[in-house]
C-alpha cells in the first residue's frame, strides 16, 4: 500500500508540481508531525487498517505501526476522553472523529474535561480532535453538519476550519504543536476537489490569525472553509461590475482575529458575511457583534450575512443545494450591499 | 414453538423481498442513479425480518442503517425505501432524510438517526411509555456490534433493566463495525454477556436461521409483553457487503465470506421449506414473480416521484 | 409532607397574598400541568423520594405516585433518550437535569435526536428538559454554567430563559404544552430570591415572544434571565443621571423575537446587550447582529455588550463577582453609550 | 500478602488524617466560613486511603468528589485542601476550582470534573499512555455506585479493556447516589459483576476493612503493572454523611446507618493495631496530636491566604 507521502511525492516528481489536495495536505501534516515527534499519536475508528473513511491516514499504519496509530471501538466519549488522559501525562494524541455529526457523542468530555483543564490546574492538553465537517455531498442531516460554533462558545478551546490545502497543512501542524484543545474542521467537499502547490519545506500557520486572499476596496467579506471558493468566486464576478471585494479567511474561528476583520472594515466602510452554518450564532453572529461595536463609525451600510438557514442540513440535491449559500447568493447580497 | 405455515412463508417473502430490494439499490447506486448512500444488509435478513416478524401492530421498531428490511414486515411500502435513496418528496422524510433513515409512526417505526445505537435509549422510552399507559405493547431495537461499545447502549440497558420495561434489545453481531473486527471493539466473546451487567436475561442465537432467531425473540417479546422485563438477543451473521456502497471490504478475507456464503439464510431456508413441503417449486416462481413487479413498480415510483420543492426548504422544523 | 401547593396556598391565605418565588412559580407550574394532563409525568435523578436537588418537586412523589414522579438513574443520556422515546409514544415527558452543567452528558441526544426529529419525519417530540443553570452560588466550575447559547444554534428546540416568577410559570406550562423540544433553563440564583404575585386562574405565556419590562427613550436594553434585575436596577439608577432606559427581556433566547428588539431600537437608536454568559456566541451576538441588519439606519451608536468574559466560571468568591456583569458595569456601559 | 508495620502504620496515619480534615470542613462549613460546598467520604476512609496506599510514584490517580482524602497519601498537603475549600489563590487551582477538585500533575493526581464519572475514560488514558511510553504505571479511578449507571463508565471499562491497559477501576458502593439508593440505580446485586461485560476481573471486596482493601487493590495495582491488563473493584461501604453539606439524609433510615456505625473503618483498625500490638495508646496520642496539629496549620493557612486578585480573573484559559 503506498502511502499518501509516498503518492504525493511521486505524482510530485512527474509533474515536476507540488500540487496537493486538501486531504493530501492534511495527511502530510500528520505524517510530518508523527515523524518529527513521537509523543504524537493517532486515534479513531477505522483509521489504521482501513486508513480512515476518507483514507486521510492510508498507509499510516504499516509506517508508524499500532502504538501509533491506534483503531479505537466505537466510543467516542470513550477515546477522546482517553486521549485527553493521554495528553496530561506526556502525549500529544490526534484524535480522529469519522464524520463531524459525531462529535456530538463525545461533547461532554470536551467541553467540560478538556477545555477547563488549564484554567483550573494549569496544565496543558495537547490534543487535537480532526474531523471532516461540511455539506454538499448529499450526505443528509447527520453526515453534514458544521458545528464549529458550539465550540467556539468554549473557552478553552481553540476552533480551526481551513479553507485552502495551503492552510490546512500549516494550520494542522500548528494545532499538533499547540499545549492546548484544538478542534480541527476539515470541510469534506474540499477534501478531492481543491489542489494547490505545497513548499517543500516545514511551516506552519499560526492558529488566531485570518487571512486576507483577497484584497479590495468596497467591502469586506469575512468568511471560512467551503464558502472561501465560493467568496472568491464571487468577487471575480463582482469586479466586473465595479465592485471591489476584501475576503478575509478567517481560518482559526475561535479565539477571532477581531483586529483584522475591524482593520479591514474600517478601509471598506462596509461588511458581509459569509458561512456555510446555520444563521442564528454562526460564527457570522459575533464577527457582525464585533463590527457593530468596534467600527461602527466607519460603518456605511448595515452588516449582511449570507448564511445556511436555521434547519438541520437536507439530503435532496435540491434542498441541500437551497440550503448552502451559493455563489449567487453572496454576488446579491454583496451587489445590494454596494448599492446601498 | 410451532411455526405456522403463513409465518413461515412470511418470513421466506420478506427476505427474498428485502434482499431484491438491496440488491436493487446497489445496482441503482452502481450506475449512480440514486444521490444517496447505501447501506446493504445482504446475510442478515434472517435477522431483521425474524425479529420484526415477531412484533405485534402497536409494538415499535427501531432500526439502524443496515436494518430497513425490517420495515417490511412492519408495513412500510418499498415504494417508500427508493424515494427515501432519491431523496423524492414521496418518501416519509420528504427527501429531508437520507439512505435508511425513514420511518412511519403510525406502523411503530422509528425515523432513527445515524449516531449509533442513539436509538437504544429512545426505544427503552418507548417501553417506559408503554408500561407506564398500561399498553400491551413491546418496543424493540437492532444494533450493530460495534455500536455496543457506545454508553447509549450501556445506558439504555440499565434504563430498562432498572425500571423492569417491555423491551427486546437485539444486537446483530455481523464480526465488523466498518473495518473494525469484534476483537478490536470488544474483549467478550460473546456479546450477551453483557447482559449480565444488567441481570437482565441474555442470549447469543444464529442469526442466519429466520426461524431461530424468529422464535427466540418471540419469546422475549411475549416476555416483555407479559411484564417480565427486556432481554438482549445477540444474532451472530456476517456482513457480506462493504460497510457502504463505496467499501471495497479488503480488509475481510475472502475465505471467511466464501464460509458464511454457505450460511446463506435465504438458500438455506427456501431448501428448508422446500424439503419440508411448505414450499414448492411454483411458489417459489411466483414469489419470485411477485417480487420482481413490486421492486419494479417501486423504483419506476421513486423515479417518476417529484424532488421537493426548493420553497419548501425551510418547513417542518417545528411542529 | 407538605406540597409546594398547600404551603404557597396556606401561606397566601394568612397573609392574603399571592407572592411566590420563583422556585414555588415553577413548581405551581409542574403540579397544575401534571393535573392537567395525565400524560405528562416527570424524570430526573433525586426528584421524587428527595423532591429535587433544589426541592422543586418537593411532595410530587406522594401526591402524584411512581409513574408520574419517577427517579432516574444517574444517566442523563439515557433517561433524555427515554424521555423521547416517551414522547414520540404518546407522552410529554418533562425531565430535570440535576444542574444544567449535566446536560452535556446528554447533549447528542438532544441536538441529534429530538431537535431533528421534526423536520425529517413531521412526528412532534413534546419534551421539556429542565434544569437550573446560572452561577452566582460559589458553585464553581461545574455548577454555575449558562449553557443556553449552544441550544439556541440547535434549529428544532426552543430555549426559554424565564427572568421572573410569573414568566417562569407561565413559559413552563407554554413549554409543556409546546409539541416540540423545549430547553427551559431556570437561573437558580433566582429561585429563593425573586418573590412575585401570581395572579390565581391558569394563564400561559408564550414562547418566542419578548417583553418589554419597562419603556424608555434613549436606550434600547436587550437581556434575559438573573441579569434583568439588576438591569432594573441600572435604569432605576440611571434615571438619576436622565438616562431613560428601555429593558427588553428576551425571555425565549430561541426563537429570537428579532421584532420587538427592532422595533425598540428604532425608537430609542441605541442599544446595549447584557447576558451573564460569555460573550463570544452568547445570544447578544446575535441580537447585535440583528440590530446591525436591519436596524442599522436607525443607529445612533455603537451596539454595546455587557457580559461575562471568555473563560470557565471560576469559583472564589471575589473571581466570581468579577466574572459576572454587574449592576455597575451595566450603569457605566449605559452612560458611556448615552454620551456617545 | 504481607503488610508491613510502616504502611499499616501509613494506613492508619492517613484515615485519620482524613477523617479530622473531613471533620473540619464540615465544622467550617456550618460556621459559614468556606464559599464551598462539600462533600464528605465519611465511613469511606479505608477504601480511598486504602486504594491510594496502593500506588506508586509516577502512578496516577483520578478521584471523585468524594475522594479528596485519596490524595494524602499521594503527597497532596491538607493545607491544599482548605485553602481550596476557602477559594485562596494558595490552593492548587488558585481558587478558580471548589470543594475536592484539586489535583496536582507532579505527584499523578488529576484535578477532576464533577460529571461523573468523567475520569474513567480520563485514567484509561493515561493507563494507554503508560504504555505506549512503556512506562511501568498504573492509572487508577475512583468512582460511585451511582455514576456506573453512566456511559462514560462503559466506554472506560471496554476501552480499557481491548486495549488491555494498566488500569484499576474502584468503585465505591456507598448504597446511595445522592438520594438514590442501589436498588434504583441499577438491577445487578454486585457491581463488580459488570466487570464480565468487557472479560474483564472483577471483585467485590469489604470497603470499611483498610487491610482488604489495600491488599487487593494492591494486587490489581501489581497485575497492571505487569502487563496483565485492568481490574474493577467494588468496594463495599456506606455514605455516613448527607451527600453534600446541606443533605439531611431523611431517605437513609436510621437503623442502616447505626448498623455502618459499628463497622467504622477506624475504630475497628484501631482496635486491630492495638491489639495485635502495632500501635500503643501513646502512638494513638501522638497521632492525633500530630493530625490536630497538621490541620491547625493548614486551617490557619486557608484562612491567612489571600484570595485571587481580580485583575487575574481572565489569565491562564490557554497555556
Ligand atoms: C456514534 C457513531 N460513531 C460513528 C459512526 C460511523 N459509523 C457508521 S456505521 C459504523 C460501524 C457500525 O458498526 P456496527 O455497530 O457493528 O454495525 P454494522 O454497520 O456492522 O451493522 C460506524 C463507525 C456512527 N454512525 N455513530
Ligand atoms: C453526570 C452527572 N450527573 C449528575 C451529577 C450530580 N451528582 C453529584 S454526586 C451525585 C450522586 C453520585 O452518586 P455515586 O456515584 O454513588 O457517588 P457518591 O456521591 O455516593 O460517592 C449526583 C447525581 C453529576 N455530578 N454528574
Ligand atoms: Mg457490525
Ligand atoms: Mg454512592
Amino acid at each position: 500500500m503506498s502511502t499518501v507521502k509516498e503518492k504525493v511525492n511521486a505524482t510530485n516528481k512527474e509533474a515536476q508540481l507540488k500540487q496537493s489536495s486538501y486531504l493530501e495536505a492534511i495527511s502530510l501534516a500528520l505524517w510530518e508531525e508523527l515523524e518529527r515527534d513521537d509523543r504524537v499519536f493517532l486515534i479513531g475508528e477505522d483509521i489504521g487498517v482501513y486508513g480512515g473513511a476518507f483514507k486521510v491516514t492510508e498507509g499510516f499504519l504499516d509506517h508508524f505501526g499500532e502504538d501509533r496509530i491506534i483503531d479505537a471501538p466505537l466510543e467516542e466519549t470513550g477515546f477522546i476522553g482517553a486521549a485527553i488522559g493521554a495528553a496530561l501525562t506526556g502525549l500529544r494524541p490526534v484524535v480522529e472523529i469519522q464524520y463531524a455529526d459525531f462529535i456530538s457523542c463525545g461533547w461532554d468530555q470536551i467541553v467540560n474535561v478538556a477545555a477547563k483543564m488549564h484554567y483550573r490546574s494549569f496544565e496543558p492538553v495537547p490534543i487535537v480532535i480532526r474531523s471532516p465537517s461540511g455539506a454538499g455531498l448529499r450526505a443528509g442531516p447527520f453526515h453534514s453538519q458544521s458545528p464549529e460554533a458550539w465550540f467556539s462558545h468554549v473557552p478553552g478551546l481553540k476552533v480551526v476550519v481551513p479553507g485552502t490545502p495551503y492552510d490546512a497543512k500549516g494550520l494542522l501542524k500548528s494545532a499538533i504543536r499547540d499545549d492546548n484543545p484544538v478542534i480541527f474542521f476539515e470541510h469534506k467537499y474540499l477534501y478531492r476537489r481543491l489542489k494547490e502547490d505545497l513548499p517543500d519545506e516545514d511551516y506552519t500557520i499560526p492558529i488566531g490569525k485570518a487571512d486576507v486572499k483577497r484584497f479590495g476596496e468596497d467591502i469586506s467579506l469575512i468568511t471560512y472553509g467551503a464558502m472561501l471558493q465560493k467568496s472568491l468566486e464571487a468577487a471575480d464576478r463582482l469586479i466586473s461590475e465595479g465592485i471591489s471585494m476584501e475576503i478575509i479567511d478567517l481560518r482559526t474561528i475561535y479565539p477571532l482575529d477581531i483586529e483584522t476583520i475591524i482593520d479591514s472594515v474600517k478601509k471598506t466602510s462596509k461588511a458581509m458575511i459569509v458561512h456555510e452554518d446555520i444563521r442564528t450564532l454562526g460564527i457570522g453572529s459575533e464577527v457582525a457583534a464585533n463590527i457593530a461595536d468596534a467600527a461602527f463609525e466607519y460603518l456605511d451600510g448595515p452588516i449582511k450575512r449570507v448564511t445556511a438557514p436555521d434547519i438541520p442540513v437536507p439530503f435532496s440535491p435540491i434542498l441541500e443545494d437551497a440550503f448552502l449559500p451559493q455563489t449567487d447568493d453572496i454576488v446579491h447580497a454583496a451587489t445590494e450591499l454596494f448599492n446601498y | 414453538m410451532r411455526v405456522n405455515k403463513k409465518i413461515k412463508i412470511e418470513l421466506y417473502y420478506y427476505m427474498r423481498l428485502g434482499r431484491a430490494i438491496e440488491e436493487r439499490l446497489e445496482s441503482l447506486y452502481r450506475q449512480g442513479r440514486m444521490p444517496s448512500a447505501i447501506y446493504l444488509g445482504r446475510g442478515q435478513e434472517a435477522i431483521t425480518v425474524g425479529a420484526a416478524m415477531a412484533l405485534e401492530d402497536g409494538d415499535t421498531i427501531a432500526t439502524t442503517h443496515r436494518d430497513v428490511i425490517a420495515m417490511l414486515p412492519r408495513g412500510m411500502d418499498p415504494k417508500m425505501i427508493f424515494a427515501q435513496h432519491y431523496g423524492k418528496v414521496t418518501s416519509p422524510t420528504k427527501g429531508r432524510g437520507e439512505a435508511t433513515y425513514l420511518g412511519d409512526m403510525s406502523k411503530g417505526i422509528f425515523t432513527t438517526v445515524s449516531m449509533l445505537p442513539d436509538f437504544y435509549p429512545v426505544s427503552a422510552g418507548a417501553a417506559l411509555s408503554f408500561k407506564l399507559q398500561k399498553m400491551p405493547n413491546v418496543a424493540l431495537a437492532f444494533s450493530g456490534d460495534g455500536a455496543t461499545s457506545r454508553g447509549d447502549f450501556h445506558e439504555a440497558l440499565n434504563f430498562a433493566s432498572v425500571l423492569q420495561l417491555p423491551a427486546v434489545f437485539v444486537v446483530e453481531n455481523n464480526h465488523f463495525a466498518y473495518s473494525t473486527p469484534n476483537s478490536k471493539e470488544m474483549k467478550v466473546d460473546q456479546i450477551s454477556t453483557r447482559a449480565i451487567a444488567y441481570d437482565m436475561e441474555g442470549s447469543t442465537i444464529d442469526g442466519n436461521d429466520v426461524l431461530t432467531v424468529y422464535e427466540n425473540i418471540k419469546k422475549a417479546v411475549d416476555k416483555a409483553r407479559g411484564g417480565k422485563g427486556p432481554t438482549l438477543i445477540e444474532a451472530v451473521t456476517m456482513r457480506m457487503k462493504g460497510h457502504s456502497g463505496h467499501d471495497p471490504m479488503n480488509y475481510v478475507p475472502e475465505e471467511l465470506l466464501e464460509k458464511w456464503r454457505k450460511k446463506d439464510p435465504i438458500d438455506n431456508y427456501q431448501r428448508r421449506l422446500k424439503k419440508e413441503g411448505t414450499l414448492t417449486k411454483e411458489e417459489i416462481v411466483r414469489v419470485s414473480e411477485e417480487i420482481e413487479k413490486t421492486v419494479e413498480d417501486a423504483v419506476a415510483f421513486a423515479e417518476e416521484s417529484p424532488f421537493p420543492r426548493e420553497e419548501d426548504l425551510v418547513l417542518d422544523v417545528y411542529r
